[in-house]
């Protein structure tokens, strides 16, 4: 089965085939100036005639006139907080009679729908399908995620996925995307399956199956969103460049504006790093450890001996943007960003990764 | 249009950081701060090792630490760490006895190339509580001391009283087949041995630079002088070998802070040819 | 017993602050007596000189971690009396709110932990948990429902943060209120019960003819506004308060001691005052509670101020469940309230009484004077009076025994939190 | 556990109270802590007295007298382990600002007879004149780090209280960060976390009662909050509150003085 085309009025069954399924939806919503992922009960939670505009280190909200319902680009929140939640049991140890008896977390196994994926968020899910292949959690939760996607009709203005090769449009890890058609007197979905699941899902929409044309408008509208990406970034030898500009005074000089907040490492989908906690309560009978959300911009995240390895702040810009764009090539075969902008958007004092990477560019050692 | 991905099942998953309980079997203390515990698990499954692997021992409701190994990987039923009570958790270890558990996770990362010493020369160094993970070394090749050209150990503390293994020291001392050096940084209470730094005593080993394997621990600036200068020696770079430190959480590559450039220390470490890391330790906190 | 002796409370600390006790008699005759504060002074109202009027909330809910929501809400009253602005509707609702969750908290911290225990003979509510957990129990329980309305509304319960000058940063859906609900219902059963029991404690015979001060407001029990009136007639705005009363600095204390004008004579403001200028207007079951436990409708005995709090709480609980159940969210969560070069007068009821800011802002927003009287300033001569009148007729006490009483009659006016008397290092001189 | 409770011990200097009776206010775990230390010095909840020495020490408020400065040293001798708590304790508190003026002057202002006033011209943190074995910060402590405290203390493990910026907390509980998407000036990124990052999550800028974070960028934010529309003078103010004595804030508020 192919693409089909769903009428505005008949998006609601698709939470209603989701549902059936006994998927929690999960997708973009209205909250407090902003949109983030949260749990969607139908089509009505949306952000519906909504659009935004992002620029480094500002984010608004603007109403649009058409009530699309994906009129938007990325928000802060990522899908990994549902994949990787910010906080994961680890375990739980009782000790009865000095021995120790260990108890993995059951943290409940949650079956999730995410609607609205954009294509650099599904690069994103791959990406870190490689760096969790041995976690439990994400694992557990991946296995059972069904993925609906969606081709960007705007690219907000921190975007560059065109210069990652990630989007606007999906072109794998999902299993139904869909593009949103808006005219006069049109207000349209064109949904492609790209799993079975999906096929499956998509026969239980209603609609008509897409013509030549309507696909012909979904390469119009990915490829006018190609052309107005708000970044770019020449990625071009970018593993060698960084590596040979380990001592560029670039750094000394994002430094100087970086406040080591740790906000790009948190808001970016890629980014993976955790520590764990240990708690035994007052009494100490059973202890439990923890791990939650880090960044390796905290002085506490390189301690040895008592002393951060990486005590400037240099030194910490320097590890996140080298983690990003040129190791995470060594150890996971790909790029570790995927052009979403949040980090661009979400710093806040502006700081502009694609920038940085620029003027290292222009001025570093090429090797 | 491609297929979705098909990670594995959650039941394909073990659970990676779930610590199998270990008790405590006998504790000996080495130097004032410094104890070598046996340990062994209830179902006495024994924990397979190579020389300089390392395991994440967990401490009750306290916390969990990297810790080498440094017993012998011919005994895996016994499993044997000497540690150096610094803070927390390695405090809470000092403090253990006989009879008390621990949660043990691993082993984990790269061990010391031995088998690549056959028939070639083999030159240890190791400074301070850096001797532990090179003692499972010294005891699979003084196993089989034939396949072997010359070894040598060369062994640095702060002062005497901060040597590990003395008595162990001593027998491998008076052997023929085994060269050991010993220095401390501060002489006290009668000692007639070396005073100085490490790198003051390689010139007193008996090796072939060309083939000699050499495997360092200790430091991270001690190890990066001794590599030097045994490359200026002739040693190549390929065939020295550090053991690296860093903030370790998992030791399975997930949490990210053990990161010295591209390499996780906890999976492609600790440890590292020199020839990999020697322009990245040049570079100030990294 | 007879012939002098000095009674000496060297650190009584804290009575909004850091306190002690001296008093020296001759056989009945109290000779000499002092209530002294010497917390060490803290300088509120000169660095709020140049400070703008919108830190004024923040900055005065740090003079008392026990009752910050009564120094925003003095201050916030100033600030908006100064610019002309009024809370109505929902913003008005949800001050009076966070009010009660204080006076819950405030209330239950006193009655079951620093003054059931000394009726009932215990250092501490701690030791009494030993004999009674189930009352020590249903005092954390109520002391926590409070702390809950302040989390709920003001982000946490010691110096909430989401109080501001015109209202509030962020105001909470209904939902979010009716939340509140099954245990503010727990919360009103358990205070009446709590009404019965502490009127059962043994109270000394013990009366004063007090003038009682506090807000009094037309329709409802004073809590976060009103006009200012006496048992003895006075009844003005909380502007004029610096023509009725003021302050003195006597060399014994760090805290200033507030008196009548003219005359100044003493004073008496906090629960009991509030109760007695107000009884009417107890909502149903805590009046009622406050009948069936044989209050009257003045009280003047101080140790019975024990059971006009438990009213109190129970009030609160059932003033709280009728403001949520009329709560409609506000359209924005604040008011545009921007005094300018005017003069603002405040004042609220703090759980122990009454508290009045004054600021002077100039044309471009900043404080260029502040005047706060907390209530324990206005009960010091009060407190001094009452000590004077207690101890005659039991002065045959052996000295800990006495101590102990003259603590707990300090305790009456839980002087913040009554640590004050807690802190007794007590040394008795006989001549 | 061992039969024998530890000693704690809980010390005022000056102070608003907040942050002791935040141990009160644990009502869940209260009476736990009461089986689980002996609370042998407490005067806001007990009038019972245990003699010295204690295990650990809880030490609210700032130094601002002279006996204080004495008694502190009676406190440290007296104490095993010593905790601060407290912006008071930990930076001055909000009294420090005092240390910016004429002390005199201040007096005049709230006393009519400042000859019976006796004060040191400054109000400094305890870490100042005594050693302190961990500070705890907060303008009110979080009742959370406090049982965190306790708890590692009883254990023996590192306390779970980073130092990293409030950001990192907004971000663990999903608000969306209110200076990139309302403009509203916020101290979040240079204020270390612990309270929850309970301001931004009520639309109101942090206002940096946790002091600053390890390593704050001050300058960094300073500039970015004068292109919100931040007049120096409110930004002396921004960083002049409860904390504002700590060095970090208070270089950077000399700083923009000039
Ligand atoms: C691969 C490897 C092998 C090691 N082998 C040994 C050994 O055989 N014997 C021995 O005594 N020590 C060994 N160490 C060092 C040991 O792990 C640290 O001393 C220990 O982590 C300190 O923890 P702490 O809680 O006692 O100290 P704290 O100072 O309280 O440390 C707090 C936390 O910081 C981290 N941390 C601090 N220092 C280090 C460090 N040096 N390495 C890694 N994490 C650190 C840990 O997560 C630790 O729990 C090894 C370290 C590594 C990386
Ligand atoms: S580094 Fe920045 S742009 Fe790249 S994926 Fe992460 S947040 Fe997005
Ligand atoms: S709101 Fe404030 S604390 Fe939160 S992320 Fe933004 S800058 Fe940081
Ligand atoms: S967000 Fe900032 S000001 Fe608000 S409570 Fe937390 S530390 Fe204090």
């Amino acid at each position: 089965m192919s693409g089909r085309v769903v009428d505005r009025a008949d998006f609601g069954s698709l939470f209603d085939a989701l549902i059936r399924r006994g998927h929690t939806v999960i997708g973009p919503a209205l909250r407090d100036g902003s949109i983030v992922y949260q749990e969607l009960h139908g089509v009505d939670d949306l952000p519906i005639g909504w659009g935004d505009d992002q620029s480094p280190g500002s984010y608004r909200l603007v109403p649009r006139q058409d009530g699309a319902l994906f009129g938007y680009a990325v928000g802060q929140h990522s899908w990994k907080q549902f994949l990787y939640p910010p906080h994961t049991t680890l375990f739980e140890v009782a000790r009865i009679d000095g021995a120790l008896h260990f108890t993995a977390s059951d943290e409940v196994e949650k079956s999730f729908a995410f609607l609205g994926v954009r294509a650099c968020e599904l690069a994103a899910i791959a990406i870190q399908d490689r760096v969790f292949p041995g976690d439990r959690t994400y694992q557990g939760r991946r296995g059972r995620l069904v993925n609906i996607a969606v081709n960007c009709m705007v690219a907000g203005g921190t975007c560059f996925c065109v210069s990652m090769e990630t989007g606007p449009r999906c072109t794998s890890g999902y299993d139904l995307v869909l593009t949103e058609v808006l005219g006069p007197d049109r207000h349209e979905f064109v949904f492609e399956p790209g799993s079975d699941v999906g096929e499956e899902i998509l026969s239980e929409l209603p609609g008509r199956p897409a013509s030549d044309s309507d696909l012909g408008r979904v390469d119009q509208i990915v490829e006018s969103t190609a052309s107005s990406m708000g970044r770019a970034m020449d990625t071009s030898g970018i593993k060698e460049l960084l590596y040979a500009n380990l001592e560029h005074p670039r750094w000394d000089e994002v430094a100087a504006r970086c406040l080591a907040c740790t906000n790009c490492t948190l808001v970016c989908p890629t980014c993976f790093c955790s520590t764990t906690e240990d708690t035994a309560g007052l009494d100490g009978t059973v202890a439990t450890r923890s791990r939650r959300w880090d960044s390796c911009f905290t002085m506490d995240f390189s301690t040895l001996h008592g002393h951060p390895v990486r005590e400037s702040t240099r030194s910490r810009y320097r590890q996140w943007m080298t983690h990003k764009l040129a190791s995470w090539y060594d150890q996971f075969g790909t790029s570790g960003c995927v052009g979403c902008g949040r980090c661009i958007t979400w710093c806040p004092v502006g700081i502009d990764i694609t920038e940085e990477v620029a003027a290292i560019r222009a001025s570093g050692a090429t090797r | 249009m491609t297929a979705q991905l098909t990670p594995p099942g959650p039941a394909a998953v073990p659970e990676a950081m779930l610590p199998r309980p270990f008790r405590v079997l006998s504790k000996t203390h080495e130097t004032d701060d410094t104890v070598t515990l046996e340990l062994a698990s209830d179902d006495a499954a024994p924990l397979e090792f190579s020389p300089g692997q390392f395991t994440m021992l967990y401490c009750f409701g306290i916390g969990e630490v990297p810790i080498s190994i440094s017993g012998d990987p011919h005994h895996p039923a016994t499993l044997t760490h000497t540690v150096r009570a610094v803070g927390a958790v390695t405090e809470a270890i000092a403090r253990l006895q006989a009879g008390d558990y621990v949660g043990i996770r691993g082993p984990y990362g790269s061990g010391w190339p031995v088998d690549r010493a056959q028939g070639r020369d083999l030159v240890l160094v190791g400074g301070g509580i850096g001797l532990a993970p090179l003692r499972p070394a010294v005891l699979d090749v003084l196993r089989r001391r034939e396949e072997f050209g010359s070894v040598s150990l060369v062994y640095g503390a702060r002062t005497p009283a901060d040597l590990l293994y003395a008595d162990e020291l001593h027998s491998w001392r008076s052997r023929f087949d085994f060269q050991v050096e010993v220095t401390v940084d501060r002489s006290e209470g009668g000692w007639l041995g070396d005073v100085g730094v490490v790198t003051g005593l390689l010139p007193r080993v008996d090796h072939d630079p060309a083939g000699t394997v050499a495997m360092l621990c200790g430091p991270e600036i001690m190890m990066k002088v001794v590599a030097t200068q045994l490359v200026n020696r002739g040693v190549t770079g390929s065939d020295i070998y550090l053991s690296l430190e860093r903030n370790m959480k998992c030791a399975i590559g997930l949490c990210g802070h053990c990161q010295f450039g591209p390499d996780f220390v906890c999976w492609a470490g600790p440890v590292l040819p020199f020839e990999r890391v020697e322009a990245r330790l040049r570079v100030p906190e990294l | 017993m007879s012939g002098e002796r000095e009674i000496e409370v060297g650190y009584l600390a804290r009575v909004e602050g850091e306190g002690a006790m001296y008093l020296k008699l001759d056989g009945d005759e109290v000779l000499d007596l002092e209530f002294r504060i010497f917390e060490p002074p803290r300088f509120f109202e000169a660095f709020l000189q140049g400070r703008r009027f919108s830190e004024a909330p923040d900055i005065t809910a740090r003079i008392c971690g026990i009752c910050p929501i009564a120094y925003q809400t003095s201050a916030c009253n100033a600030m908006e009396v100064a610019a002309g602005a009024r809370l109505v509707g929902g913003l008005r609702d949800l001050r009076r709110l966070i009010y009660c969750g204080e006076w819950i908290e405030s209330h239950a911290l006193h009655v079951f932990f620093l003054h059931a225990p000394d009726f009932l003979g215990y250092e501490s509510a701690i030791a009494m948990a030993g004999e009674h957990p189930d009352r020590v129990a249903t005092g954390l329980r109520l002391k926590k429902v409070g702390n809950g309305i302040m989390t709920l509304l003001g982000g946490r319960e010691i110096h909430p943060i989401n109080v501001r000058v015109g209202g509030f940063y962020r105001v909470p859906t209904r939902a979010d209120l009716l939340a509140l609900v099954p245990d503010l219902e727990w919360a009103l059963e358990a205070a009446i019960e709590t009404v019965d029991w502490v009127s059962s404690l043994p109270f000394p015979d013990f009366e004063r003819d007090y003038e009682f001060v506090s807000l009094s407001h037309p329709d409802e029990y004073p809590i976060h506004e009103g006009r200012i009136v006496s048992n003895r007639g006075l009844d003005i705005g909380v502007d004029e308060w610096e023509e009725h009363f003021e302050e003195s600095h006597v060399a014994w204390s760090n805290a200033l001691h507030a008196r009548r004008q003219p005359g100044g004579t003493a004073y008496h403001v906090g629960p009991m005052a509030r109760y007695s200028l107000n009884f009417e207007k107890l909502t149903p079951r805590a009046g009622a509670a406050a009948l069936a436990a044989g209050l009257e409708e003045t009280c003047r005995n101080p140790f019975r101020s024990i059971v006009v709090r438990a009213v109190e709480i129970a009030f609160a609980c059932e003033e709280a469940l009728r403001l949520i159940d009329g709560y409609s969210m506000p359209d924005s969560p604040f008011i545009h309230a921007e005094p300018r070069s005017t003069v603002g007068h405040g004042a609220s009821e703090a759980p122990r009484g009454l508290l009045y800011h004054r600021y002077t802002i100039d044309g471009e927003g900043l404080i260029t004077d502040a005047h706060i009287v907390p209530p324990t300033s206005q009960n010091q001569l009060s407190i001094e009076d009452d000590l004077r009148a207690y101890v005659p007729g039991r002065a045959g006490l052996p000295d800990d025994r006495l101590q102990w009483e003259l603590e707990q009659a300090i305790r009456c006016y839980d002087p913040c939190i009554s640590c004050a008397t807690h802190f007794l290092d007590l040394t008795v001189e006989r001549q | 556990m061992s039969a024998h409770r530890p000693k704690l011990a809980v010390w005022k200097f000056a102070s608003c109270d907040g942050c002791q009776l935040t141990l009160l206010d644990v009502e869940d775990h209260l009476l736990d802590i009461a089986a689980t230390v002996e609370i042998a010095y407490f005067p806001e909840a007990t009038r019972g007295q245990v003699e010295g020495p204690y295990d650990l020490s809880l030490v609210e408020g700032s130094i601002t007298t002279a006996h204080d400065a004495e008694r502190i040293q009676m406190v440290r001798e007296s104490s095993k382990t010593l905790v601060t708590i407290g912006a008071c304790a930990t930076a001055g508190g909000i009294q420090a600002l005092r240390n910016w003026s004429n002390v005199d002057g201040f007096i005049e202002v709230v006393y009519a007879h400042p000859e019976y006033i006796s004060t040191l011209s400054t109000s400094t943190p305890i870490a100042e004149h005594v050693p302190v074995d961990f500070e705890l910060r907060g303008c009110p402590i979080s009742k959370h780090q406090l049982l965190e405290v306790l708890e590692a203390f009883l254990h023996g493990r590192n306390p779970n209280v980073p130092g990293h910026s409030v950001c990192v907390e907004c971000k663990l509980r999903g608000t969306a960060c209110i200076m990139v998407s309302k403009g509203i000036p916020c101290m979040g990124p240079i204020t270390q976390a612990g309270c929850g990052a309970i301001c931004p999550a009520y639309d109101r800028g942090c206002y940096g009662c946790f002091g600053p974070s390890q390593s704050p960028n001050v300058d960094s934010l300073a500039h970015w909050w004068r292109g919100l529309g931040v007049s120096d003078l409110d930004l002396v103010h921004a960083l002049r509150t409860f904390n504002g004595y700590a060095p970090e804030f208070r270089q950077a508020s000399e700083a923009y003085e000039r």
